[in-house]
């Protein structure tokens, strides 16, 4: 893999405490720009917790994670609140699918795209041509271009599941976090999704987090594997399933879960 | 409440005959059109109305909500009297019919059901009202279609209008008295205290005014909110006033909370000494005769009261209601408004509104009341009623202490006192 | 001093009698999550239960066991009102498990229907309960008096309270209970009957009101309305301290009740509830977790 | 096929308009007997205004605010004071004087002239719901917290309004005052009524059309959102808070509108119409009607009170209480989506049901055989 990549988000010395329960302890790492980093680590190492740090949803007891802008400036993201985490182009997927049930696919895409999004704005907005060509491009990457007056909320899994991927796409994010996008897909779907995120790659970077072991292979560039709230092992694929410790705390285990 | 309906209906079938089915038909069924007019023609059979010739009146009081606790009763004793005239012939040989309506404890539904009375059911008069705000909300309504309202319970005063009969006292003829009678009794330092609204409020001014007019002193006043139930701080702020006689104008429930957790403190009318504007039998009832007796109240009437008029109507009343229940002076007042309301058509020969009204302008109109003769003045429509201060007994029931022995003149402007100066309304 | 000392026991029996109405809640709304706005009217039977056991006592019973009626109404009420909840969650409230708004609203619907059926039953005018001998008058030390009533209710909170926590965390109905609240699915995959348990919970909070209702029928009118004097002062109360946290809830109704009286002191009781609101709120400025404080993977749930 | 559904709702919602506007010219050609009637209906179309604002809050965005009463009394009391002024010109009432004060308050004095009035009774309920909210939504109080929160501020309000007698004459409150086009009671005073009734009715419609305008714009999508979703809304972007401030705003100041137009009918304000029961009686209008839709709470503010009207009285009066209160129980559980919803969802469900289980009773027969 080229080392030139630029790093686009730092994490720096994070540690969270949930009343006396230590969910992460000083975790460092750096977030290449244009690759699919993998957190793994078996049920309770922290993995969503981190995603939590980023997006804002949690706060850290100690230490920040930053985003590296272009110019070279850095916004600590730790500090701000979650709606303008994503306004800066983070953008995230859950691990169960969060759509708005209520409303169409096309007015669950329109929600999501970029601007309008103050009160004022959005009482007098009016969809443009552009902001159309735009929703429908990207329904037609995850192959839901047919789908855009369907309540969302009547969708399958697999198919919110991509809505979803959809409406952080048309975010045009910097950066896309998700959390088990293949959880509850069959092999095809996971396959399917998977490709989606190697189309995209050019265009953001993508954290996620994933158990399904060939669904990592399929798409990685690089994993960090985490062990109760500590960073085990970062590398490639092939170095991270090399490693003894990963073995024992996490394959056995993975391999129960996979089978 | 529909129980004691279907209650009085029995005893009356069975007491008063035939008019008896039109109270059941009518009580029972709180009077459809239909169900009271067919009744009460075959009730009077006989009678001079045969011809099933009615007149309907309206009765509006609140059956549900908070103030149903007290209204109840009045609403019951003003359907008692229908039933009775309605025995003996009805007015000017019409049969009474009465429409119900229920005012839900809110003023505004009260005006709502007010003016549907009036100018749907076209009703010849109303008997209705408890509150002050809900007297305050139907007042214009009854000036605007200019139609009758008899109000039946004692009010705070500083209001006449040609469209409201007030049945019960003036404070001149309640509070005023009262005062003076625990003056002349020797008591020095007054607490007042009373709900939150507007009753009590003016009282209570009244009140400051005379004991500051006779040289004596005001040691506190206090005000609970409506659905209070915990009293502990105002009375610890009576205990720390050194105050030797309390002024109690607390409305309904508040009452009942306030004496029993006096009693918590092993205080008794040896302690502190009350004199309460709204306590009547039915509140000794639910407070319990052990804890108020010895405490002080003043009205116009009680169950006790000794005239054959009252015996006759306790009699009536326990016999439609059931003997637990009691008389007060709300219950007679809305009982003598009814037959005043008679007597006033039977003067006019009438009983449209403002024929009624010029037969009370001449200030004739009277009736034998239990409490004794009563009679509308013929320029404020108020009453002349004997003032009484009575004091609870051991049976739950009211002893007079003393009484005037003359009816008061009503006077609710406070006219004839100097020292009132300060609390009459802007003249407009 | 007397006043400080008085002041004090004031605060401390008007926050025993805000606690002993709302410990029913704490099971209901802090452990189920239904916002059971009829709960004031399970008070209100408690009270009328009350008045019934008396009046059975006054009617058929010699006068000297009168006193007795006390505690026989305590139990009677407690059961009374623990059939009337289970039968309650069987009709309406197993259909609003997860729609926390949608229960408020129902249960509203379901006070109204009872408010009624106690004015058709015991007619609209308040009824009386003779407080029982031993409850009666109070315990004179120097100038000042602690009513034996007021140290009976600060008693029966301390005892409820026992109970509860003990029947949460000891008994296995309890431990069922906490299972079925956790986690549905397992527990049922565990052989809990989940829908029994619902209902045993809901009955157990609603006999909790009744237990209170039967004490507060010595401290006032029993009427249709009594339990719509109390529920606001609940609820706010159980938000206070912090939702399903026994502790949380004592510490709510100390904060409610003292305010209250210290504020009464000052002036009036209207102008004390505007204030102690205004106290509430300003508290939830500060710690708004003292109202909610949930960990959950699902983003809404 | 949705748009066609929003278009027969707005036909609907103008032909129930186009009968309300009828019934002063019936009772003009005397085909309707009594005023008082027409000043009923006058009320409902106040009750109707403040049923749409609550489902603007409740329906669309999921914040069940158990105070609206508060707001509803609060520009009844602006209007009122206006109107009392009116009547005592500009001197101050019998009930300050009983109170205490020497001169006419300050607030009140604010409440002399019309335009100004009119101004106040839209910016006081709105800066008070402003701040609540913000202070509120703020801290991402929500649901049932948000509901009993309401209810306690409303109670203190309420508690106010009592004690500050001298100012707002206690639990009597304003009375003893014509509307502002002159006496409106009986029929000699026709044209007065006849023209509140129609500005009434005027604001009603400007309301509706405005709130559909509100709920197919961007701002409802993102209502809707936030009542499936509110985190999910955060995490697309959105300051929730903000939006939901803004949502509550908006429907406190219809429930003050709503408010002032009712005063004129009703010719005096109470406490009472801020209790907590006054505003979960608007509740039941919405969730009978029909929540999250704007026609719905028209049809249910309409149709209980007409039902009340007639109902709460004589012999009905304990049977109505049982009526109302079972209703609410029954809609809340089986109906969610209200009259609205039976009427768009489940009867067409069924008749779907209908027509496809025909050719399937044989089988279901079979089934419970075994």
């Amino acid at each position: 893999m080229d080392d030139e990549a630029r790093t686009i988000m730092k994490i720096r010395r994070v540690s969270v405490v949930f009343d006396g329960f230590q969910a992460l302890t000083d975790v460092t790492a750096d977030i290449p720009e244009h690759k699919i980093s993998f957190f793994i680590g078996p049920n309770g190492a922290g993995k969503t917790t981190l995603l939590d740090i980023i997006c804002g949803k949690t706060r850290p007891t100690q230490g920040n994670v930053r985003l590296c802008n272009q110019d070279g400036t850095e916004t600590i993201l730790t500090r701000l609140p979650e709606y303008k985490i994503v306004r800066l182009g983070v953008a995230r997927k859950f691990q169960t699918p969060s759509v708005f049930g209520g409303l169409s696919v096309m007015d669950n895409m329109m929600l999501s795209l970029k601007g309008h999004k103050s009160v004022r704005e959005a009482l007098f907005y009016k969809m443009t041509e552009e902001d159309r060509t735009l929703i429908l491009d990207t329904l037609k990457q995850v192959g839901m271009e047919s789908y855009t007056e369907e309540r969302a909320g009547a969708l399958d899994h697999g198919h919110k599941q991509w809505l979803e991927i959809a409406m952080l796409l048309v975010q045009k994010p910097q950066i896309i976090m998700l959390d088990e996008p293949a959880a509850g897909m069959n092999k095809d779907e996971t396959r399917k999704t998977g490709d989606i995120l190697l189309a995209i790659k050019d265009r953001c970077t993508i954290i996620v987090i994933e158990h399904d072991m060939d669904f990592v292979r399929q798409i990685a560039d690089e994993v960090t594997v985490l062990h109760e709230g500590k960073i085990l092992v970062k590398g490639t694929v092939e170095e991270a399933l090399e490693n003894k410790e990963v073995q024992a705390v996490y394959l056995g285990r993975g391999g129960e879960k996979d089978a | 409440m529909r129980k004691r309906g279907l209650l009085a209906a029995v005893l009356a079938m069975s007491l008063l005959a035939g008019c008896g089915s039109a109270g059941s038909a009518a009580s029972a069924g709180g009077s459809s059109a239909a169900s009271a007019g067919s009744a009460s023609s075959t009730a009077s059979s006989g009678a001079s109305a045969a011809s099933g010739d009615t007149v309907k009146v309206g009765l509006l009081h609140s059956l549900t909500g908070s103030m149903a606790i007290s209204e109840e009763a009045v609403r019951d004793a003003e359907v008692l009297a229908i039933k009775q005239i309605n025995a003996d012939g009805g007015v000017l040989g019409k049969q009474i019919e009465y429409v119900e309506e229920d005012g839900e404890s809110d003023p505004s539904t009260f005006a709502t059901k007010a003016e549907k009375l009036i100018d749907e059911d076209q009703v010849a008069t109303v008997f209705g009202c408890w509150t002050s705000a809900s007297r305050k909300a139907v007042k214009p309504i009854f000036e605007d279609y200019d139609n009758l309202l008899w109000y039946p319970v004692q009010y705070e005063g500083m209001e006449d209008s040609d469209n409201i009969v007030y049945v019960g006292a003036a404070p001149n003829q309640q509070i005023v008295p009262a005062i003076q009678y625990l003056i002349d009794q020797g008591y020095k330092k007054y607490f007042l205290m009373g709900s939150d609204y507007v009753f009590p409020r003016t009282a209570n001014e009244i009140i400051k005014a005379q004991l500051a007019d006779a040289g004596l002193e005001v040691v506190g006043e206090e005000y609970a909110d409506m659905d209070q139930t915990d009293f502990s701080s105002i009375i610890s702020k009576i205990e720390s006033s050194g105050c030797d006689v309390i002024i109690n104008t607390l409305n309904g429930t508040g009452n009942v909370s306030f004496f029993k957790q006096m009693a918590e403190k092993n205080y008794t009318s040896d302690d502190y000494m009350t004199m309460s504007f709204s306590i009547a039998e039915e509140e000794v009832k639910t407070i319990g005769a052990d804890i108020l007796k010895g405490h002080l109240v003043s009205w116009n009437y009680y169950q006790t009261t000794d005239t054959p008029e009252n015996e006759a109507f306790v009699k009536a009343y326990k016999e439609a209601y059931g003997q637990d229940r009691v008389t007060s002076d709300p219950v007679e007042a809305a009982y003598d408004a009814v037959y005043l309301w008679k007597a006033a058509c039977e003067a006019a020969n009438s009983t449209d509104v403002d024929d009624v009204l010029d037969a009370i302008h001449t200030g004739k109109i009277s009736f034998k009341a239990p409490e004794g003769t009563i009679t509308i003045d013929g320029d404020n429509q108020h009453c002349y009623k004997k003032v009484r201060i009575g004091k609870v007994n051991d049976q739950g029931l009211i002893d007079e202490v003393y009484a005037t022995d003359d009816v008061v003149e009503p006077d609710p402007y406070l006219k004839n006192y100097a020292w009132a100066s300060d609390v009459q309304p802007v003249e407009s | 001093m007397s006043t400080i000392i008085t002041t004090m026991f004031n605060g401390l029996s008007l926050s025993s009698i805000i606690l002993l109405a709302s410990i029913g809640l704490i099971i209901t709304f802090g452990l189920m999550k239904v916002i059971n706005m009829a709960h004031g009217e399970f008070l209100m039977i408690g009270a009328y239960v009350t008045y019934l056991v008396q009046l059975f006592f006054q009617n058929f019973l010699p006068a000297a066991v009168f006193d007795l009626y006390y505690p026989v109404a305590l139990v009677v009420s407690f059961a009374v009102t623990f059939l009337l909840g289970c039968v309650l969650e069987k009709l309406v409230i197993s259909h609003l498990y997860g729609r926390e708004v949608d229960s408020l609203l129902a249960t509203w619907g379901i006070s109204l229907i009872l408010m009624q059926l106690a004015r058709t039953l015991f007619g609209t005018q308040g009824v009386n309960v003779q407080a029982p001998g031993f409850l009666t008058g109070g315990l004179s030390i120097g100038s000042v008096t602690f009513s034996y009533n007021r140290i009976f209710i600060i008693c029966l909170v301390i005892a409820s309270l026992i109970i509860v926590s003990a029947v949460l965390n000891k008994s296995s109905f309890g431990k069922q209970m906490r299972a079925v609240i956790d986690n549905r699915p397992i527990a049922q995959s565990m052989g809990i009957n989940s829908r029994r348990i619902d209902c045993l919970t809901f009955g157990f909070g609603s006999a909790l009101a009744g237990l209170a209702g039967c004490s507060l029928a010595l401290l006032g009118s029993i009427d249709s309305h009594l339990g719509q004097n109390y529920i606001v002062q609940c609820f706010i109360t159980v938000v206070l301290g912090g939702v399903g946290n026994l502790a949380g809830v004592v510490i709510g109704s100390l904060i409610v009740g003292f305010s209250t009286i210290w504020v009464q002191f000052y002036t009036s009781s209207n102008i004390a509830n505007a204030i102690v609101m205004v106290i509430i709120i300003a508290f939830l400025q500060v710690k708004p977790e003292g109202i909610f404080s949930r960990k959950s993977r699902a983003l809404d749930d | 096929m949705k748009i066609t559904q929003d278009k027969t709702k707005n036909i609907c919602f103008l032909v129930i308009a186009g009968i309300l506007a009828l019934c002063p010219v019936l009772l003009n050609s005397g085909v309707i007997s009594s005023s008082s009637f027409v000043t009923y209906i006058g009320k409902c179309i106040c009750f109707c205004i403040v049923a749409i604002g609550l489902d603007l809050i409740w329906g669309y965005t999921g914040i069940l605010s158990l105070g609206h009463g508060l707001y509803f009394a609060l520009g009844a009391y602006g209007m009122g004071m206006y109107l009392k002024l009116q009547a005592t010109d500009g001197q101050m009432t019998d009930f300050m004087k009983t109170g205490g004060l020497k001169k006419l308050p300050l607030i009140w004095s604010l409440f002399r002239t019309l335009p100004g009035t009119i101004v106040l009774i839209l910016v006081i309920p709105a800066g008070i719901a402003g701040i609540l909210g913000a202070l509120i939504f703020r801290n991402r109080i929500k649901g049932v917290y948000f509901s009993i929160i309401s209810q306690a501020l409303t109670w203190a309000g309420y508690s106010l309004f009592i004690a500050l007698s001298p100012y707002t004459n206690g639990n009597v409150g304003i009375t003893e005052i014509q509307s502002v086009f002159g006496s409106i009671r009986g029929k000699r005073h026709f044209s007065n009524m006849a023209m509140l009734f129609y500005v009434s009715l005027a604001v009603l419609i400007v309301v509706y059309f405005l709130s559909e305008k509100i709920v197919k714009s961007k701002f409802g999508k993102i209502l809707i959102a936030i009542r499936d979703g509110e985190n999910r809304t955060y995490f697309s972007g959105y300051k929730v808070s903000a939006y939901k401030n803004t949502i509550y705003v908006i429907s406190a100041m219809l429930a003050a509108v709503a408010g002032a137009l009712f005063i004129n009918f009703n010719g005096s304000v109470t406490p009472t119409q801020m209790t907590i029961t006054y505003s979960i009686t608007m509740i039941i209008w919405v969730a009978v009607g029909g929540r999250g839709t704007i026609l719905g709470p028209v049809i249910g503010a309409l149709l209980i009170n007409l039902c009340e009207y007639n109902l709460s009285s004589g012999v009905l009066v304990d049977i109505w209480q049982y009526i109302i209160g079972g209703l609410f129980v029954v809609m809340i559980l089986f109906f969610k989506g209200g009259l609205m919803g039976i009427l768009t969802e489940q009867i067409p469900a069924a008749i779907r049901k209908r027509k496809a289980s025909k050719p399937l009773d044989k089988e279901k027969q079979e089934l419970q055989a075994h």
